[in-house]
């Protein structure tokens, strides 16, 4: 049993410390081996001493009349703490978004990663009392799938051919190619099970930690501890969710008390966050990034000169420094940074700010103005855009930027016009980052820039298990991105909450604010 | 009179159908549609296309209008497009608490600045007459949002009496909500008293300057009383205008506050709707504004109809 | 009872006719009217001019300081020689901001103010005087403008058509016009009864004449005194929109956007940057200020009012 | 009289204090005393300051003006210096005021009764029951209709008349020792004055009180005053019982005031100036006119005013139209003017035949017909100047443009005596006679055929009045054109008219020469306006009331009656069944005179 020694080498490099924790999962991953579940919780050490009672109230950035429990349509950090407090899904990504088992006790993929199984746990009970069971998850999944599907995250699931049940508590998902970023991408917040046959969400049943209280779309929700829960998370009584849609009011609900945890905090109220006792920031660095997308088959975008006069004219140190108060990292025009891990290619040459090259280039490129749409899309983007319009006024070139409203941005203005910001939120592992944002044929790409090499890398990637070749392949497909993709990315914002010291174990999970919405089940009050 | 009441009234209920075709009208013009707002970043034509048919976003315009009419009359506003709760529930809690407040501030601020108005009219000039006017004056010149903040940072964040946001599940009891609202419910008579105070006090004023004024003067009759029965008898018409007006801005002009104070409240859910392009929504919650403003400028007027005895009592 | 004559008149035979209307005093503004009067002016100045006379771009960013070397987060900053006022939420010169948003803010308001009065006016008087029919339809249409919420309005259309200057003169004019129309009609009701007009009817004139030679010129004083607390509502009105984001769009500075991009700095304190959003909203509220005290001393002086008579 | 005076004015200097200039002295030191039961009368024209002065009596002054100097004790407290608690309990009970117009000072939103005690129940004199009482025993000393249920109306629910006489009330609830009344029955028909006056004249002898009574018409003092103050400019020219002032005026002022009052209207006494009209066709002929207001369903107006009118005009003739307020007369000059289309009967005009609306009338016909207004301060427009006023009508009819025009309005503005300094001032600026003088020139400027005035001198002072009646004699003679002249002054239009039309609500009663209206025989109510305008003489007033016809004549009032004659119920001569029944015939004497009446026999002679 070559496998289990293996296995056992790995984990003592693990406890010891010379790999890092993503290194261990991954090898033991290629090996196809099952991975028993006491294991994946080895970091929330701290989960020991957490207490239960008492309950919090948490303010979120946007709400509106779209709130839902539909897990197909979560579109706001609202919607996403709800999923997860009322439902759970097969994989949970633990810290350092490695997979970890949740409802699928274990998992497993063949030789070419073309069929995954997965082994779903016994001894779940829904809300209303009725067992768990493959049927349920089939029928969640399915829900993804097909022309005529609603859901939000339908792209992630275009490989995949067919879910088949397997057994009453096993399932297995064929896909065309082989697909190694499966379990990460179920650990997505959109991939959660519902009870087979749900339609009507107002009032749906959920096997997650927290059992809904009452729900008013725009207003807020009221989730009660789920007494019969699998496994013993939820450590608060009640948890209330709402939303507080201005910054500074926000932040003034935290400091007055009517909130115990906030998230999205504006930079600038940084300040008076960090001088109040009693209050701790909580500030996860991440991958996700904001920059300047141009469209590859318009002018500016098709002119590569044109391009890398963007990429020099960036002030990346001061957008990091004064835009986001230092709560970033500078970015090198690449998608991916050190959030990733062993994927970020960290030895590329960085596009550092040279005004008298860039005015050269535009000179060359022949277009004299430009014209690009600002929006809020991110914190700072549109002083982003600001910083960049007056480096160009430096050098004599007239950048006009148009600041437009962020509702109906995704649709009327991203991919459509030259020139113009976007951002992503990080996901979670750096091929499908790129694979959604950079593949030639990629629905959600900002500029529609087609490079035939990236095409077969990012094909490569997917079926390659060996961390070296890996990391090899994503260095070159991160060297291609950052020097012809006509896309500028000055910088990656880390998420800004803020919480009352007297709550602890708020996970660091980097893909979304509160530590991925993952607070839920792990945070617990100090009496 | 009673010919030029039932007249108004009528005016009235045509108004309330016009606005309707206003109201439908220009939320025709606003580009893209919930489907494109739901699906967002994912969206792809063919999902589009399938939302679109889900919420039924592309039957003809005048199929739309009747349908909705038709709705509005029997009282079945239709369903959120974005969220897929009826729109009735979205508005009931949120209606309930707009009155509360908007009730609330009508009940402090009318009596508020009617006194403080008369106290101003009866002694130009004098020291309290300055101070009320500029108070007033300051509050009027300055945006309201600048106003709120200021409270909130002195009030709540500062002192900690209140709290800064009015966050409200619904069942707190009367005194605790009244508790949690009185921020909003302080910015907001400031605010509308203001208005109310300068319009008491100009009413009355340009009344005093008529001859039976210089005639009760020469009667000997004492000011007080000139002030509150002769001079506010027939001023009535223009103050009554002006509280309309207020309690209207009370109700549909508040989007600021609710969204300062995070105060479910209606106005601001007409703001969501729009940027979620949720269109029955906001033909909904316009309605409710567009009737409540015509029904208070009806009883404004139906009011200085029946204090003007000439109309009253005609010769 | 003696017949006392009074002897020390000369007889005068032609007693020219005595003059009733006691002489009409010329307008004059009190102290604290001219004060206000020189606040108006200088903000005007300002507004022509504030562009030269500004130390720094409206979109400059402050990046170093007078000796050169670079400030390590320059937003906030509280005033210094350098910036009089401090910088910004993002490091620019407010004092700057402020010179220049007078242009926009004063700019953008006057001539909304000024469509309004023209849009009201002609609706107006058109409605005064051009008979039942037309009264009963245009007095219907305004009120339904006017009975749909002003900042929702302009919340759709600016989510129609996106926010541009001239989209925001012409919204604030149209919305404003509704309530200019009816203060025009009920004046030029007022005016079209009298016997003058009357006179005109009985000679034949046409009503172009009518409403230009006999109507506007007596409804102009009122109006003017009104175009003060129009141009207030729309100072108003416009930074409202800037603060739900619909209002004037960066880079451009306009003090409705200022205070609202800064707010955070209150929320920091004096020390935080509280100045870059209390500084604009100063601004607003010394010209409105301003306006509203120079038309109360225009309006109380030429309506003789007895209430002085009681005290 | 050698009691001690109620009301003593010592002095007394008020000055104007316009906005940071001069103050300029309206009152140049005024002395004068009132005795008990006495009616000391200040008469003079506007602008003399008679109104200030008699407010002095309250203490009280209008915005703008304040006493500089001088004295006004009243019952021994100098009302001027007193503070204002002390002044407000002083009036109402010491000192009560009626003013000129008592529908203006009548408050709209309160009951005429509430109005009425007010005073009394706030100085807390009378106790509610007694105030009400009170107040229903001077209704009925003032003879009002329905004295027990008037209280309960409000003001816009009855005449002016009416409300004249309970203003009176209003000041005699708290049995002042002072009235001070101003001006209060200028506003008011010849017939309702003597009502008016009567009622005044018997309520300040029975409550014994004493009395200021402010006018500009020196008959009306001639009835009702003991004692006469002549002002002029703020200064006392004369002052003297009423017999010596009346019967031998000293001052040169006081002479011009009594030469302006015209005449009684007595038929010998006028020369008869018979105009032999040169072509025979009539300048403008009116035929059986009906006109009314309200929706015209079926062309026949809800509330009609007009009853089958007709007269006619010669070129160069002045007819006068009279009869008191609310018979129909205005309504006649619009219908002329085409301003009220009429709903029957036609109006020819140099025999031609003028379409009833002047909306289609043609830009001729209209040049031809100008229509003179009664308010001159509301009938030029404030914002424009003199000369554009007066050039308006040379540019629309006759494209006179220019230079020219200004010369042509220079030549008209001399033939109504203005100044040319005139030209570019406005009509805020000059005084009301100059005013009604370019009102005429206006019409003078399209050089019509017709000039219809509408009670053109009723709101000038007596000499500005009479100066405007000569000026227009003048331009009869001189430009040939035609008049209709409407007045309720009887007076006024027989010094002036050739002809005279007599309608009585609605109707035509009578029409004539001047010479045959005012000799017998006479229509009833023909021979109640003659008698009822006031001479210049003592004790006319006492004289008139014992004739029985003008005492019945005056208690009633007009009523709209379709059956009969309208006349009937003030009639002293009405023949039960007939006059009550059918409607007067109209028979007409060789010359044309016209009667409408029942009686053809003697007793329209007397």
């Amino acid at each position: 049993m070559i496998k289990n020694k293996y296995i056992e080498l790995q984990k003592t490099k693990l406890l010891n410390g010379t790999i890092g924790r993503r290194k261990f999962m991954m090898s033991v991953l290629a090996a196809g081996v099952a991975l028993p579940s006491a294991l994946s919780f080895a970091n929330h050490a701290a989960a020991s001493t957490a207490k239960k009672g008492g309950s919090i109230k948490t303010a979120f950035n946007l709400h509106g009349p779209d709130d839902t429990l539909d897990p197909c349509m979560l579109t706001s950090d609202t919607d996403y703490a709800r999923g997860r407090a009322h439902y759970n899904s097969l994989i949970q990504l633990s810290d350092d978004i490695v997979p970890q088992p949740e409802l699928a006790s274990s998992f497993g993929a063949n030789a070419d990663a073309t069929e995954w199984s997965f082994n779903i746990r016994k001894d779940v009970v829904f809300h209303d009392g009725s067992k768990l069971t493959a049927d349920d998850v089939i029928y969640s999944m399915r829900r993804h799938m097909g022309a005529d599907s609603t859901s939000v995250a339908k792209g992630l699931f275009s490989v995949i051919k067919e879910w088949k049940k397997v057994g009453p508590y096993e399932v297995k998902a064929i896909c065309e190619t082989g697909y190694s970023d499966l379990p990460a991408i179920l650990g997505e917040k959109h991939f959660k099970i519902v009870k087979d046959g749900t339609t009507d969400f107002i009032n749906p049943v959920g096997t997650g930690p927290y059992k809904l209280e009452s729900m008013r779309p725009g207003i807020g929700s009221v989730h009660v501890r789920n007494e019969d829960y699998w496994r013993e998370g939820a450590n608060f009584d009640s948890i209330e969710l709402f939303g507080i849609t201005d910054s500074i009011s926000r932040v003034s609900a935290l400091l007055s008390g009517d909130a115990d945890m906030i998230i999205s905090i504006p930079p600038n109220s940084l300040q008076q966050i960090e001088s109040t006792e009693g209050i701790d920031l909580i500030s996860t660095p991440s991958g996700s990034y904001m920059g300047i997308g141009m469209h590859s088959e318009k002018e500016y975008g098709s002119n590569p000169d044109f391009v890398m006069a963007m990429k020099l004219l960036q002030r990346r140190e001061r957008i990091v420094k004064t835009l986001l108060k230092g709560h970033g990292t500078v970015g090198n025009d690449n998608p991916i940074n050190s959030a990733y891990g062993v994927d970020f290619c960290s030895d590329l040459p960085m596009n550092a700010y040279d005004p008298d090259r860039a005015k050269a280039l535009l000179k060359k490129s022949g277009i004299t103005s430009a014209v690009m749409e600002a929006a809020e899309v991110s914190p700072g983007a549109v002083e982003m855009s600001l910083l960049l319009q007056r480096e160009c006024q430096k050098i004599g070139f007239d950048l006009n930027v148009k600041k437009v409203p962020t509702d109906g941005y995704w649709s009327a203005v991203w991919q459509k016009t030259p020139m113009h910001t976007t951002a992503w939120n990080m996901r979670p592992t750096a091929s499908i980052m790129l694979d959604m944002a950079y593949h030639p044929d990629a629905p959600w790409s900002d500029t529609f820039w087609k490079d035939e090499r990236m095409r077969d890398l990012l094909n490569k990637v997917k079926g390659e298990t060996d961390p070296k070749n890996r990391h090899a392949l994503q260095c070159e497909m991160q060297k291609i991105v950052t020097e012809n993709a006509p896309v500028v990315i000055p910088a990656h914002s880390s998420y800004l909450d803020a919480k009352s010291s007297k709550i602890h174990g708020v996970p660091k999970l980097p893909l979304g604010a509160l530590g991925g919405g993952e607070w839920v089940e792990f945070a617990w009050l100090e009496s | 009179m009673w010919i030029m009441a039932a007249r108004r009234i009528l005016i009235g209920i045509f108004l309330i159908w016009a606005v309707s075709a206003f109201i439908f009208l220009i939320t025709q013009i606003l580009p893209g549609d919930a489907a494109e707002l739901i699906l967002g970043q994912t969206a792809t034509d063919a999902s589009l296309e399938a939302l679109r048919e889900k919420l039924g976003l592309n039957q003809a315009w005048y199929t739309q209008y009747l349908n909705w009419i038709y709705g509005l009359v029997t009282g079945d506003l239709g369903v959120s497009v974005a969220g897929g709760s009826t729109i009735a529930d979205l508005i009931k809690f949120r209606i309930g608490n707009t009155l509360f407040v908007g009730g609330i501030v009508a009940v402090i601020s009318i009596p508020l600045s009617l006194s403080l108005g008369l106290t101003a009219a009866m002694m130009p000039g004098s020291m309290i007459d300055r101070v009320i006017t500029a108070t007033t004056l300051g509050l009027i010149a300055v945006p309201d949002f600048f106003v709120a903040i200021f409270l909130i940072l002195i009030l709540a964040v500062g002192l900690g009496w209140f709290p800064s946001v009015s966050y409200l599940r619904g069942n707190e009891g009367f005194l605790k909500s009244l508790y949690v609202l009185t921020l909003p419910i302080f910015t907001l008579v400031l605010v509308v008293s203001a208005q109310m105070t300068r319009m008491t006090r100009a009413g009355i004023l340009n009344v005093m300057s008529s001859p039976y004024i210089e005639m009760a003067i020469l009667k000997g009759i004492p000011r007080r009383t000139i002030i509150l029965r002769h001079a506010l008898l027939n001023s009535i018409g223009p103050i009554i205008n002006v509280i309309a007006l207020n309690l209207a801005y009370l109700v549909s002009g508040v989007v600021i506050m609710e969204t300062i104070f995070a105060y479910p409240g209606l106005a601001k859910l007409m703001v969501d709707g729009v940027q979620t392009r949720d269109i029955p929504l906001v033909q909904a919650c316009g309605m409710i504004f567009c009737t409540t403003f015509v029904v208070l400028i009806l009883i404004a007027d139906l009011a200085t109809i029946v204090s003007n005895p000439r109309l009253r009592h005609p010769k | 009872m003696k017949n006392e004559l009074e002897k020390d008149v000369p007889e005068t035979d032609a007693y020219e006719e005595l003059h009733d209307v006691p002489a009409k005093s010329r307008l004059r503004l009190s102290w604290i009217g001219k004060f206000c009067l020189g606040i108006v002016i200088f903000w005007i100045i300002i507004a022509l001019f504030g562009s030269y006379l500004a130390p720094y771009h409206e979109a400059h960013f402050i990046e170093e300081d007078l000796t050169g070397n670079e400030f390590d987060d320059p937003s906030f900053m509280s005033p210094t020689r350098q910036v009089l006022l401090g910088t910004d939420y993002i490091g620019r010169d407010v004092l700057s901001r402020i010179m220049w948003g007078a242009r926009t803010t004063i700019g953008i308001s006057f001539v909304a103010t000024i469509l309004a009065y023209i849009v009201g006016i002609f609706l107006g008087v058109t409605a005064a005087v051009a008979g039942k029919w037309t009264d009963a339809i245009l007095s219907r249409s305004i009120e339904v403008v006017l009975s749909f919420p002003s900042i929702m309005l302009g919340l759709i259309t600016i989510a129609a058509f996106g926010s541009s200057i001239p989209i925001l003169i012409v919204l604030s004019g149209l919305i404003y016009a509704a309530s200019v129309f009816r203060i025009a009609r009920a004046l030029s009701l007022d005016i079209i009864v009298q016997d003058f007009v009357e006179v005109t009817r009985a000679r034949g004139e046409g009503l172009w004449w009518i409403i230009t030679r006999e109507v506007l010129p007596n409804i102009a004083m009122p109006l003017a005194t009104d175009f003060g607390i129009r141009l207030i509502f729309i100072i108003l009105f416009i930074s409202s929109l800037s603060f739900l984001g619909l209002g004037v769009q960066p880079p451009i500075s306009d003090w409705g956007s200022m205070v609202r991009e800064n707010l955070q700095g209150l929320a920091n304190g004096f020390s935080g940057g509280a100045i870059a959003t209390i500084a604009p909203a100063l601004a607003i509220a010394s010209l409105t200020i301003a306006i509203n005290i120079i038309i109360d001393d225009i309006s109380a002086h030429d309506g003789g009012s007895l209430s002085g008579k009681m005290v | 009289m050698k009691a001690k005076p109620i009301f003593q004015c010592r002095d007394l200097k008020i000055e104007a204090r316009p906005w940071a200039q001069e103050p300029i002295e309206i009152v140049k030191g005024i002395s004068f005393n009132v005795f008990p039961g006495q009616v000391v009368a200040l008469i003079g024209e506007s602008g003399s300051g008679k109104t200030t002065i008699s407010l002095a009596a309250l203490g009280y002054t209008k915005p703008g003006l304040h006493f500089s100097s001088g004295e006004a004790i009243l019952l021994e407290k100098d009302m001027i210096n007193l503070d204002y608690e002390e002044k407000r309990l002083m009036r109402g009970e010491h000192v009560a005021y009626l003013a000129q117009s008592a529908a203006a000072t009548f408050n709209p939103s309160l009951t005429i009764g509430e109005q009425v005690i007010e005073s009394a129940l706030l100085h807390g004199a009378l106790s509610k029951e007694t105030a009400e009482k009170r107040a229903i025993e001077l209704y009925l000393a003032l003879e009002l209709p329905q004295p027990y249920m008037i209280g309960k109306l409000y003001p816009h629910q009855v005449s002016g008349g009416q409300l004249q006489r309970l203003m009176a009330a209003m000041a005699l609830v708290e049995k002042p020792s002072l009235l001070v009344l101003d001006e209060p029955t200028t506003a008011l028909d010849v017939t309702t004055q003597i009502e008016v006056l009567k009622a005044i004249k018997k309520v300040i002898r029975e409550e014994k009180s004493a009395a200021i009574y402010v006018t500009h018409d020196l008959s009306v003092v001639a009835q009702i005053a003991d004692h006469v103050v002549v002002l002029y400019d703020g200064v006392i020219k004369e002052q003297g019982t009423v017999e010596e002032i009346i019967n031998n005026p000293k001052h040169s002022y006081t002479n011009k005031l009594m030469a302006a009052v015209r005449p009684t209207p007595k038929a010998n006494l006028i020369e008869q100036s018979v105009l032999e009209s040169e072509h025979s066709n009539s300048a403008l002929v009116v035929k059986n006119i009906s006109a009314g207001y309200g929706g015209t369903n079926k062309r026949t107006p809800t509330k009609l005013v007009l009853h089958d009118v007709s007269f006619s005009l010669n070129h160069g003739e002045v007819v006068g139209i009279i009869g008191e307020s609310g018979c129909g007369k205005s309504t006649l000059a619009r219908v002329i003017s085409g301003l009220l289309p009429a709903s029957s009967g036609q109006i020819l005009l140099n025999e031609k035949e003028l379409h009833p609306s002047v909306k289609n009338r043609s830009l001729n016909e209209l040049q031809l017909v100008q229509f003179i207004f009664q308010m001159a301060d509301t009938a030029l427009n404030p914002r424009q100047t003199i000369g554009e006023i007066i050039g308006r009508p040379l540019t629309f009819y006759h494209g006179v443009k220019g230079k020219k025009r200004d010369e042509e309005v220079r030549e008209i503005m001399r033939l109504v005596e203005l100044p040319d300094a005139f030209m570019n001032r406005r009509p805020t600026e000059i005084s009301g006679g100059q005013k009604q003088r370019v009102n005429l020139a206006r019409g003078l400027a399209a050089k019509p055929t017709l000039l219809l005035c509408d009670e053109v001198t009723s709101a000038l002072d007596t000499i500005v009045g009479a100066n405007v009646i000569s000026l227009l004699k003048k331009l009869g003679e001189e430009t040939g054109i035609s008049f209709v002249f409407i007045s309720h002054d009887l007076s006024t239009v027989s010094s002036f008219a050739d002809k005279i039309v007599v309608l009585y609500a609605g109707r035509l009663v009578e029409q004539g020469t001047v010479q045959e209206i005012l000799s017998p025989p006479f229509h009833p109510y023909t021979k109640l306006l003659i008698n009822s305008v006031p001479e210049l003489r003592v004790g006319w007033l006492e004289e008139t009331l014992k004739k029985q016809s003008t005492e019945v004549g005056i208690s009633g009032t007009v009523e709209m009656t379709d059956v009969g004659c309208p006349f009937y119920n003030r009639c002293h001569i009405k023949i039960e069944g007939l006059c009550n029944t059918t409607s007067a015939p109209l028979t007409s004497s060789l010359s044309g005179h016209e009667i409408a009446c029942h009686h053809l026999d003697m007793a329209l002679l007397e």
